[in-house]
């Protein structure tokens, strides 16, 4: 399991400075800061097609920056392959993601971080550890998976998205990003995932959060940053900001909380 | 005995070759005069490994005689042996004439493919040709090869290999191109009389260089035959395909029969086909005998 | 960092103009997006990409052929393979996009030719009947085709791979019944007699407009006075017509879209309520035509057939759809790419034999071609698009 | 735009009577019975894998029943594709959304059902027209697409499920399914979906709707069947029922609810 | 309908016990999951469906070949071709299933054929050096084809099909070169010599074995005495330990892991940090090395190489491949099927020369065998499985 390496808790584990990213003539993301340090639990919350994503892909070493600098504990950075953010100790769980449908659920867990055995010189992958553990991050999380040898394909959505949590937060590293990791969720599932999120700040560990949920986002969140059409509008100290206030700087928050009086229910 | 004796023909020519047909044909129509099953099995390319498979194959079936074609006597050497080994009487058609006798082949029945391209070659240069291009439908097909490369050899001058495939338009096409880039040719050979020679011969009509340039052609095709007659092309190589079919069945089954076998090779051409022979023939080729 | 609050910003569809680089122009317009010229746009194009490639292609015999390859006649010359190739090449093309493959088109067009040869010159049918009935045959066979590949749920890459070995069989054995024992079955031109169709499958088009021009001196003409091209082949304009067609039901129909949606993910299309069987069918039934048409062209046109006709036609119209752009996984592609793609292929088929480079080279030069005309293509489509 | 036929309100538009679906040796269902009448929101609430989509997916003709009853307008039906649930009137979706990433918006948004026009008897897609609708579609729900041409693929995972809506809503039937719509959605889109379901309730529709958030269920919904495992726990009217205890009923609602106060937040 | 409250039931992982109808025998059953056998769990593996196929095509030549051909003899003239088509379809499978193709192989056999060739009939080198040039050249070009694939983003198919021309006319010229004018290069065999190394890649295993049983006249021998099947081909001992080596590592191994996934969906597993490009280019030398071997062993054999060998073999391969259950589309398949894939394949090829069959049929008959072997393993598979 992850081990936290504590540096100076004044730098940040991650810091972003003035991203941009483009995709052909789009522009998706258009000078984005963002800093987090170890302790620390990050919400990015923003509009549907904000530019969430984008930036913890950028983040995470799936894109290359059109500019804008990467520091990882101070020090600038450039990712060309997930794997290198890897190594860095960001882990990642995508809201695509990274599944292989037609493997297997263990296959798929331990994908490029296999549990290597040896023997005779030969080395050979553990299956039956490695169905195990699998099995039993699976229960962790809540989900009682009937056979670990069973395709990724056949879970249902929710259940996938279970095993890709359990998966980054098994391999968890220095940083954890999570985007939309509850979106799928049920209820138990996703109290499941906020409990964590709360342990692994305990243990020093910084986390990127990603949520449309403001309750969840501030259930767990020390910081808030919102993000609109491709920039920053501000981040945001938990002590500074009420689930009020924030539900109010979202697009759109207003109408939810009119509508929810409207229809006599609490959204 | 009462059983009728099987005779196996194992060559290098697919079912489908406008000539291995008629050497088919040849074959079947000697088992059926003389009495004899008669199996013919080719790989469906040229291909020298699954043809000693073949081979094998025919030598398990422990037939009264295995008639092989020996493009490459070293690699078809093994299995050929093996079948002399088992007492099996093999008769060569075709190509391998040279190495029959070492691999212990009874006798040879046929032309080789450099031999007859080198009779063409000595024929154009007698004719005055000057520049000669070979018109390949099957690249890399050994005996194919041969032929142009006897064509060559036998002209005494570098020949040119068009490369084409079985399609006559490509072909004809690519016949176009090089007579229009290339105007010193004045002779165009053609491997096969339907694949080559008729496509050529479309190509320089519709050029309108009837007066120059001249087509032969290997083999014979009704089409290509027609052309003779009506002086499009000048003359076609036969080697007649359907006694290279014919003769070894009849001569296993006699072997069979009596142990009788002729005691010397039997050349079947080249024969040249040319305007006052070719009317004869057109009907026979049109039903896959000559 | 500007983590100064403003909770004045709520509406999400009003720009946040103080920061904004570009100010709108028109009310379309989007901070989110770069400008692009029209070129840009146009170049974004799949079926636009493989034009380069042609370029590329035409660009290199410009240099080291013969000129004759350019003149007038040099480029029917190039243009009759092409497009032989290229009817065929659009109903794979269509095919692809649906998410299925023909392996079974080349062996398709020497068992059409074998049906319309038997036809015409064994049961002596009239042209019209002759050609109905190697049509029907071709809509029979397509519908085999399909109906096996869906209902086994096998990959039409291997059932149609078995229907290439059996047609092409069949077609031998049929050869060797209707000639009495060639593989080669002759005099279907004559048989086919002269009549209004006749002119429709064979020949050249536009003749009188070809002998006009050349009594003026316009185009090139043998001493006799006839052009030395007496017009278009047929096979250009059936080839240029498929593909405007082809291009038109894809980009402009329902069924065109339906076909995207069949081979993008069959099974989100049939969630849609695409019914996706029956566009798969419709498209096996339109390579097994195009197959025949080409079958039909051929034979018309050198008045014979044999057991080789069409021999890897199926790999070449594969390799063109894909030169044009076509992807091998279903879902994307177009018919005008692969109208280039045929042209691209045939080009450097032939093309070499107007240079002077030995012929043996043949199959090397063709691969180094077609290796520089995709990548090529590509390089421009990237640096074009800013795609990485 | 739909257009509700009235028939006898006491006829449930649609009746399940104990379905059981297999999956090769998985049981998914085993015994679901469900009732949807018109001018109904049924809400249905589960945990992950508990057999939600499979039900509604049986519902909707992708997967054939193993065994169990069908009824719309109180007759027997079964359906071979989606096709002939669409034709009935069962408009739907999906969890996994039934997009093709490599096709446009616009193409997207009328797969199946294209705008067709004719001129000289060729009849041809109103591309125009499609692409306008799309556009306005998604405005309404709350997406301002930059470019209906766009490919579907590059859309950021909310504004993909927000297509999803707006074509089941645009050519919304007599039943509109939607399986965990709001999952991805930004907090505008989100009340856009809301308040479009009690819309459709309004206009005579019936409507079954999937969530994993009991607050979005309790706003919209009139009755709630909880699943677990593939079988029905029960239903309950609106009025037989509160938030919380509907919270309670789902498998770690308790959690949910002793980690918010641990966390001093409201999840 | 149930529709009373029981507000008891909290914890998911309680079943609910009153309406479950299977008990659960032991801690570890659970009752949303029938109970299998564990045939149904064997037969359920994908390598396994293809024995149905074999059986089949099994069972058709007993009834209607010469019982010679599953005499030892037989069998062996049988698995011989199999073997060489085997090893090339165990690579192209691995390669498939990695998501990509190599239809370069069967050039690369004729192009390793030359280098081979060359190096010993005409540099004269020894073997172990020829042997060393031989595969020092194919893992070269196994990495220029995996960079170019990989650098310019093409499709594989189109960049291996340019080199599938372009590595089959290097090796006409090479050969008219080498052996000076002819398409055929011969004398290897003797240029070989005899050491430890021509008998692992040439001749038979076991010779001992057999000559000593075919003293005891427990298999059959020629009048001469000689065992009419002196040992087993090296090739299918080659075949078999590559299977197993190659089911090992895919099954077994962490690279294996990194194949499905590279091959499933290339950008998920470039998310999870698999090294996709680095596992594609050990995948596409592997397939180099393989029709590298398969040239070796037949040039060994047969003691000639020419123009045309391993011609279409590339297509053999992956049709065996395919009918082995690998899907076309990568990420999904086993070594194991493409073992049985071409026992099928190489079984139906030379089979029909075991029967009374005409040749003119054998199209037909090779096609028709492939779709039955196909449809019935699919149909077993889904009997089996209750899949629909
Ligand atoms: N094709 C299939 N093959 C085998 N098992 C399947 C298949 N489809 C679904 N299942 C199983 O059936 C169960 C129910 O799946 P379903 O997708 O209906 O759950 P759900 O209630 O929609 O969950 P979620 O809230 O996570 O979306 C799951 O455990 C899943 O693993
Ligand atoms: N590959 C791409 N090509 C073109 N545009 C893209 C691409 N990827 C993303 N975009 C665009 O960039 C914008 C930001 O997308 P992103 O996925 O980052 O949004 P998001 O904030 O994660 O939204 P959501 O909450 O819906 O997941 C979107 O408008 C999307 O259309
Ligand atoms: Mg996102
Ligand atoms: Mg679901």
């Amino acid at each position: 399991m992850a081990s936290a390496i504590f540096n100076d808790p004044k730098t940040p584990l991650v810091e972003i400075r003035n991203l941009i990213k483009h995709f052909g003539h789009v522009i998706a993301l258009n000078g984005i800061d963002i800093k987090v340090h170890a302790g620390e639990v990050l919400c990015l919350l923003g509009d549907n097609g904000a530019g969430k994503s984008t930036l913890i892909k950028t983040l995470s070493g799936v894109h290359q920056p059109t500019s804008g600098e990467l520091l990882v504990r101070g020090k600038p950075v450039s990712f060309n392959s997930p794997r290198d953010a890897l190594d860095a100790g960001i882990a990642t769980v995508y809201q695509d993601l990274a599944m292989i449908p037609l493997m297997s659920i263990t296959r798929n867990f331990f994908m490029g971080r296999e549990p290597v055995k040896s023997k005779l010189g030969f080395k050979y992958i553990d299956i039956k550890h490695a169905n195990e553990v699998t099995h039993d991050e699976m229960k962790k999380i809540g989900i009682d998976i009937r056979d670990p040898e069973q395709a990724v394909g056949t879970l249902s959505g929710g259940e996938r998205q279970c095993v890709a949590i359990a998966r980054a937060v098994y391999f968890g590293a220095q940083v954890l990003i999570l985007d939309e990791p509850t979106s799928a969720l049920g209820v138990a599932q996703t109290s499941m995932v906020l409990k964590y999120i709360n342990l692994v700040r305990g243990k020093g560990l910084g986390v990127i959060f990603i949520t449309h949920n403001v309750r969840h986002a501030y259930a767990v969140g020390d910081q808030f940053t919102i993000l609109n059409r491709g920039k920053t509008l501000g981040t945001f100290q938990k002590s500074e900001i009420t689930t009020e206030e924030l539900q109010n700087l979202m697009a759109g928050g207003k109408e939810l909380q009119a509508l929810s009086d409207e229809l006599q229910g609490t959204v | 005995t009462t059983k009728t004796p099987t005779i196996i023909m194992v060559t290098h020519g697919q079912a489908s070759d406008p000539f291995w047909s008629i050497v088919k044909n040849g074959a079947v129509q000697a088992g059926k005069d003389m009495h004899v099953k008669v199996q013919y099995r080719a790989p469906e390319t040229f291909d020298m490994v699954e043809m000693s498979h073949l081979i094998e194959s025919a030598i398990n079936q422990n037939p009264a005689g295995i008639i092989v074609s020996d493009p490459d006597p070293e690699a078809l050497g093994p299995a050929i042996r093996k079948a002399v080994a088992a007492g099996i009487p093999v008769i060569s058609i075709n190509s391998g004439m040279k190495a029959a006798k070492k691999l212990g082949i009874r006798l040879h029945v046929g032309q080789d493919p450099f031999i007859a391209g080198k009779a063409v070659g000595e024929r154009l240069k007698k004719l005055g040709r000057k520049d000669v291009i070979c018109v390949n439908q099957e690249v890399g097909n050994v005996s194919l090869d041969q032929r142009c490369h006897g064509v060559a050899v036998g002209f005494g001058k570098k020949v040119e290999v068009l490369p084409t495939n079985t399609d006559p338009s490509e072909t004809e096409s690519k016949i176009r191109a090089v007579l229009s880039s290339k105007p010193a040719i004045d002779t165009i050979v053609g491997l096969n009389a339907s694949l080559g020679g008729e496509p050529a011969v479309a190509a320089v009509d519709s050029m309108g260089l009837q007066n120059k340039v001249e087509v032969v052609s290997f083999d014979l095709s009704a089409g290509f035959l027609k052309d003779i007659v009506q002086g499009k092309a000048l003359f076609a190589v036969d080697q007649q395909p359907f006694l290279q079919g014919y003769l070894p069945v009849s001569f296993l089954a006699l072997n069979y029969r009596y142990k009788t076998l002729p005691a010397g090779n039997v050349l079947t051409g080249p024969s040249f086909i040319t305007k006052k022979d070719a009317a004869r023939v057109i009907q026979l080729s049109a039903r896959g005998i000559r | 960092m500007n983590s100064s609050t403003s909770t004045k910003i709520e509406n999400k569809t009003e720009p946040n103009t103080q920061v904004k680089q570009r100010p709108p122009q028109q009310p379309e317009s989007d901070e989110r997006l770069k400008k692009v010229s029209l070129m840009t746009t146009l170049i974004r194009r799949p079926e636009l990409g493989a034009i380069a490639g042609l370029v590329l292609v035409v660009i290199f015999f410009i240099i080291f052929a013969n000129p004759a390859m350019f003149t007038l006649s040099g480029i029917m010359n190039v243009m009759a393979p092409a497009a032989q190739l290229g009817i065929l090449a659009i109903g794979a093309a269509l095919l692809m996009i649906g998410g299925e493959f023909d392996l079974s088109l080349g062996s398709m067009v020497a068992f059409a030719g074998l049906i319309f040869g038997t036809a015409l010159v064994v049961l002596h049918l009239p042209l019209s009947l002759a050609l109905l009935v190697t049509f029907a045959c071709a809509i029979a066979f397509g519908t085999l085709n399909a109906q096996i590949v869906l209902r086994t749920g096998l990959p039409s890459f291997i059932v149609t791979l078995a229907f290439l070995f059996i047609l092409r069989g069949l077609t031998l054995v049929g050869l060797k019944i209707a000639s009495g024992g060639s593989t080669q079955l002759r005099g279907i031109r004559g048989a086919a007699g002269d009549s209004f169709l006749t002119h429709i499958f064979s020949g050249n088009a536009f003749t009188g407009l070809f002998s006009w021009a050349a009594r003026h001196g316009w185009i090139a003409k043998f001493p006799n006075g006839t052009p030395t091209v007496t017009g278009v082949p047929v096979e250009i304009l059936w080839f240029i017509g498929l593909a405007i067609v082809a291009t038109w039901i894809l980009l402009r129909t329902q069924f065109g879209n339906w076909i995207f949606a069949a081979g993008g993910d069959p099974k989100a299309a049939r969630n849609s309520g695409v019914p996706v069987n029956r566009v798969k069918t419709i498209l096996f039934i339109t390579v097994a035509l195009c197959a025949t048409l080409v079958a039909v062209l051929t034979v018309m046109d050198v008045g014979s057939t044999d057991a080789r006709r069409g021999f890897q036609k199926e790999f070449e119209a594969i390799i063109a759809a894909v030169i044009g752009g076509c992807l091998l996984t279903g879902g994307y592609g177009s018919a005008i790419g692969a109208f280039f793609g045929s042209i691209i292929f045939g080009m450097v088929m032939i093309g070499l034999s107007y240079t002077n480079i030995d012929q043996d080279w043949y199959l090397v030069f063709l691969g180094g071609m077609l290796l520089l005309a995709v990548i090529f293509n590509n390089v421009v489509r990237k640096r074009v698009t800013g795609e990485r």
